[in-house]
């Protein structure tokens, strides 16, 4: 432990060295001054250039990736002090990268030697941003079913297809994308994990418009999209490997939304919104609902406590994470509802100071994707039945 | 009376259903809405509405209305719900023909004729807070030489911002009334909101704004009553909304669960969402037969049919609410889409949720009703 | 509308002179003062016997059915101008009667020219008692899928097997039975409709106990029972059609469920147990439960008022029932749980004059069952899925 | 502190159930229940309980006890839960030391020891009307001379008709405290109440009876954290038995997924059955976490645990609560008859349910707690 205390001594006394003072601030307006990296990423400011320059020089942008390639280094142990110091200053993060959270990982799993020494540093200074090419149209929960081709030209693939819910495809600069390159094999064996640069002749995006107003999310076609062949990561047609390695931990970093909100509780919010009478909210019916929703919500964030110390006594299930997906995003779908129903009509109104642009009412409709990105409710219990409970049947 | 729509119902239906699928259909809201249409809905259908006979469907004969009641203005509102059709109908030809008929005279009924003509647009201003709240109202009207001065904050004004006349509910005394109001009148001041669901609303603001004798629908004595029965008419009929919206969002779900396949299978096929679509088409029913019910009560005796306008309300908020959830989450990604209309319906059900009282209001009114 | 205005008055004048006034009082204790008739059957009281012997002339015991069969030969019309007239003096009902109820529709759909006339006059004097054979231990849901063998021994059947559910089989002089003629078939073409007398050698009954208590559920065993031919209802092989003909007449009668009980309201039992607070049930959450399970009672009663207009009218889907049996069963459930959450502590005694032998936890427990017997929600639910909603699948 | 169980409360687990599963399996309370014993547990049984330390488990080492703490009594009443024992275990091992260990004193550690040889039972009598609402408790205790005088009538007092001594809530001016009752004494008396789930309870009658001085174990100051301390850790004591009962019936209704063939399939095949019973799976799983979070808090600090335990009554009220539900529902017919174990855990679920405080009762208290 006494290494770990002068590790966190020594991180302290960097961080506040080094961590400017505007990067100390909570965000004023969060979608604006995130740092996303990569070519065209227009610092927002000069203090959140020199805190992702000052980091990434540290491999803190990635603080658990080996230094050979770019990253901090860090024992497991170390990584939880550095972001327990990072949090006790209010720094922000650095960086917010697909490239970081995602390829990343599978990567450092897969990768080759080349590719790793290619792409790990870039992604640790923020120099190439990165999305994710796996949903497709005609895919939906059952993403093996995926039609976009890439059919082998020698030196290189040639790719053909279009993908759907490409987060920020718009803003990225390569892509890390499932394609198949077998059609006569059965569908989870002709799928190969490509990357390739935006910029490629034959790549084109275009933003989706949701129900809750503007989105990240792209449609992102291929039109005979030339692919060297060295950029095929791990080996042609076991591409199902690393997507399901990547879908675990995008469940697991998902799983966690019903927490997400912060700021006034729902009671706080329904009293300020709809006010009491006889100390108890002037709606009685919505006070229960709101009472069981708050403490359903306590008690899952106590099973996702639970998860994590289970999992580090090694006693959680592999499919615990599709138990925390399927009732984070339900809870946090009920808790929005109920948010709206707190707010009644004021809540309602979708342009204008008042409501903040319909803030509250463009994230309740967002929260209605929870259960359908990152694997739906109903897929997540199937797995609970088949893989939990050992239920029969296909 | 049995509680299946006559002959003569289910002609008006299969006319309205026809009309306003061929005229207003959910393309309608969306041009309106992606234009920023100043107005929010076509003066122009308002006025083949009025040629139907629509917008006098509750104004007397005598006034060149169609004379009918509740149930057949119901029958049209299930269908504006189908297709999300934004329209002066529900303020104006629903809750304002009710509110004048209900207060009766010369000048109701000179209104009345406007109204079918399709030459009056109404707007009833209630709610003032968050939540639809009647019994909390502060608007206040004082007596004032012969007329009175009227002085509060209205929000969630249906057509607020189009009406050429607002009925504004307000505490006069210890009784209530609704005062007619020219929204051009010096101090009185509108705001079109604009909602999520597209569809109109306004915030209307009184400052000492001074009212003929002659304002007050209710002469002081019957406001209650009026403000009551327009308000009872204007649930039912939202409820008939909520019906349609719930119902076309169901017909749209199945009829995608037997096209989409997933794992070489029709989703449709999923027992899972098979008994998910069985039990909603069990509380749309329960909502299709309760919102008859009470159509048909505010049409035999306005004043003894609160309790069951209620409970259509509930039942049909909580049946339109999981359809549209149901709806989204069984289309999957397409459903998160603006390009798809599943969540234009979505949008719609809560913004008529809210509208005049949502599940919980009506539940918890019923409750009081019942003395617990 | 005059011929039916006089048959009004004739029969109210009828029902005043005949019906003994003690048969116009409500039950004080039900089980003990219905007729259910059949050999072994003792009257309660004089009055009792009188009033089964006078109606039973009339045929007004079985009031729809031909009077060549002993019945009323009423029109329909005319038969609720008799409930109505019977309702309005508060007469009670003169026999209650599986035969009348289930067996009586069939036989005279599906039965022979002899069988009508052997078996309905005496249902409907009240001289024999029926009972149901249908389910059986493996079957449950399945129930096409029952074992009960009936061997053809040239003027007789042999069957053996055991069904289970089988109400009042203690006290039944005969059985309306589905038994398996032919094992090579598809297991809705193997089945026989068969009558028989319980007193026959090697029919056995063992009545089951409920975790309400007792019931009037059995076991019934069949060891080498002799059935004459004769006593086969319709064709051969072809008894599937009767079961379904009469399964569909059961759900009808279970569906309205949820509106039994009648008494007093829910609120009101709550109100008295809990106490109010500020005019509110003094438990709030509780109080928003039971408003909506009332809503949703009310509602329910408006359905099924709005399922008979919809038949009347030619309007309602053939598979309607499933829809009223399911929802009335599940809103009966949901009633019992209120009820008892509503009585807290005082309902769960058991035993003793209190809580009258523990009346309303046995009620709830019993309700258990009403989303089990007469096709399971589960079943009704997909029939809703497939017949109503078309939607594909098995 | 990790939401885990240590390695010595594994081994104290593996103990109990192994202990419990061979002497007092679900079978034990069927006999009890129809041999009609007078008692309503096994003395015997509770013997060996106290021969294995289970008796004593929170008593302290110095009074013969384990020392231990609401953890590994939420342990024992988790292994209670799954084989539905009738045991002095809840109302004297943990409810009962609790409020003695909380109390203090010579007095009080003479009675612990007695508690952890199994020579001592104790009931606490708290509950007056149908619902746990302690809030409106009316038993009033009056100093007379240097004692009290009590009176009152009480209910749902778990294990009445057993105790050696009741400890009975009641008010004292405008305090409360927990007073020591010998059953015995002159103006008590007690009726044992059958209860649905074949598990003891009593309605205890107190009619000017007559106490010392030293009856009162909060001394007329700390009677009201006595009392609550014995509450909570007896709410939380409870949801671990629900857990047991929940997870149990649970176990049983998977199993027989597995073996029930119908129409040719296994039951556990049809999809709507695998979404059910996966969503009670998560329902149960946080019941669990919750429940140990809570009787953690309660080791660690039991005067702040209130709202952690209302929690975890709450939702091991609920997840119990559908688990045998389902459970019957599951089963179908045959889970009706009394032959088979499930309706025992419905009928046990629904009484635990009731003690001290339902799934409602626990969520409005939370919610007075955060102010609306």
């Amino acid at each position: 432990m006494d290494q770990l205390d002068a590790f966190r001594a020594e991180t302290r006394a960097w961080l506040e060295a080094n961590c400017p003072a505007e990067m100390r601030k909570p965000f004023e307006d969060e979608e604006a001054e995130r740092c996303w990296g990569g070519r065209n990423f227009k610092f927002f400011s000069e203090a959140q250039r020199v805190w992702l320059e000052r980091m990434a020089a540290r491999g803190w942008t990635a603080p658990d990736w080996p230094s050979d390639y770019g990253g901090g280094g860090l024992s497991k142990a170390q990584t939880i002090v550095l972001r327990q110091e990072m949090r006790a200053l209010g720094c922000r993060s650095p960086l917010d990268s697909f490239g970081i959270w995602m390829l990343g990982p599978a990567l450092l799993k897969y990768g080759s030697e080349a590719q790793k020494r290619e792409h790990l540093p870039r992604i640790v200074r923020g120099e190439i941003r990165w999305c994710q090419g796996y949903s497709e149209p005609g895919a939906g929960s059952d993403l093996a079913s995926l039609q976009t081709k890439a059919e082998d030209k020698g030196d290189h693939f040639l790719v053909n297809g279009q993908k759907v819910w490409t987060s920020y495809a718009d803003k990225a600069d390569w892509i890390f994308c499932l394609v198949r390159t077998d059609f006569q094999a059965k569908k989870h064996e002709g799928i190969s994990f490509l990357l390739f640069d935006m910029t490629t002749p034959g790549v084109t995006t275009r933003p989706i418009l949701l129900i809750s107003g503007k989105s990240p999310f792209c449609e992102t076609f291929f039109d005979d999209v030339k692919v060297p062949k060295d950029n095929l990561v791990g080996v042609e047609n076991k591409g199902w490997e690393i997507a399901k390695y990547l879908l675990t931990h995008e469940r697991d970093m998902i799983g966690g939304m019903g927490l997400v909100g912060g700021g006034r509780s729902l009671g706080e919010i329904a009293a300020q919104s709809i006010g009491l009478e006889n100390g108890m909210l002037a709606d009685p019916i919505l006070r229960g609902d709101i009472a069981r929703l708050e403490a359903d919500t306590w008690a899952f964030q106590i099973a996702m406590e639970r998860a994590g110390d289970l999992a580090k006594a090694k006693q959680a299930h592999p499919a615990y994470s599709s138990f925390l997906k399927y009732y984070g995003t339900e809870l946090n779908k009920r808790r929005h509802e109920l948010t709206m129903s707190a707010l009644g009509a004021d809540g309602l109104e979708w342009e204008g100071a008042r409501s903040q642009d319909g803030e509250a009412a463009r994230a309740w409709l967002r929260t209605k994707a929870n259960s359908i990105e990152g694997g739906t409710s109903e897929v997540q219990l199937n797995i609970i039945a088949k893989r939990i409970l050992d239920l029969p049947g296909a | 009376m049995a509680l299946v729509l006559t002959e003569e119902q289910n002609l008006l239906r299969d006319s309205a259903r026809g009309f306003i699928a061929d005229k207003a259909p959910v393309a309608h809201l969306r041009h309106l809405r992606d234009t920023r249409d100043a107005t929010g809905f076509s003066r122009d259908l308002w006025r083949e509405f009025a040629d139907m006979g629509f917008a006098g469907v509750i104004a007397p004969e005598a006034q060149g209305g169609l004379g009918l009641g509740p149930v057949e203005a119901g029958v049209i509102m299930e269908e504006i719900g189908r297709n999300l059709t934004p329209s002066p109908f529900f303020a104006t030809a629903l809750v304002g023909a009710s509110a004048l008929k209900a207060a009766g005279g010369p000048r109701a009924e000179a209104l009345l004729a406007k109204i079918a003509s399709g030459d009056l647009l109404l707007a009833l201003a209630v709610d003032e807070g968050a939540k639809h709240r009647p019994g909390a109202m502060t608007t206040q009207a004082q007596r004032s030489g012969n007329g009175f001065v009227l002085n509060g904050a209205k929000s969630f004004v249906v057509d607020g911002h189009a009406a050429d006349l607002l009925l504004v509910a307000a505490r006069l005394g210890d009784t209530v009334d609704v005062f007619m109001v020219d929204p051009k009148a010096a101090g009185v001041s509108v705001e079109r909101t604009i909602m999520t669901d597209a569809h109109n609303a306004a915030r209307v603001t009184l400052d000492n704004v001074a009212l003929d004798a002659d304002a007050a629908l209710g002469a002081g004595e019957r406001g209650a009553a009026i403000l009551e029965t327009a308000l009872n008419v204007g649930r039912a009929g939202s409820a008939a909304e909520l019906c349609g919206v719930g119902a076309e969002a169901f017909a749209r779900t199945t009829a995608y669960l037997k096209e989409r396949k997933q794992f070489g299978r029709l989703i449709g096929e999923f027992q899972a969402l098979q008994h998910r679509a069985a039990h909603l088409y069990c509380e749309l029913e329960i909502a299709q037969a309760v919102t008859l019910k009470a159509l048909q009560a505010l049409a035999a005796a306005p004043d003894k049919a609160g309790p069951l306008v209620s409970l259509a309300k509930a039942r049909a908020c909580a049946a339109a609410d999981l359809a549209v959830r149901e709806a989204v989450q069984m289309h999957g990604g397409i459903g998160m889409t603006d390009a798809v209309d599943i969540g234009l319906f979505m949008k719609r059900a809560r913004v008529a949720q809210e509208l005049f009282g949502d599940e919980r209001f009506h539940a918890d009114r019923l409750a009081r009703l019942r003395g617990y």
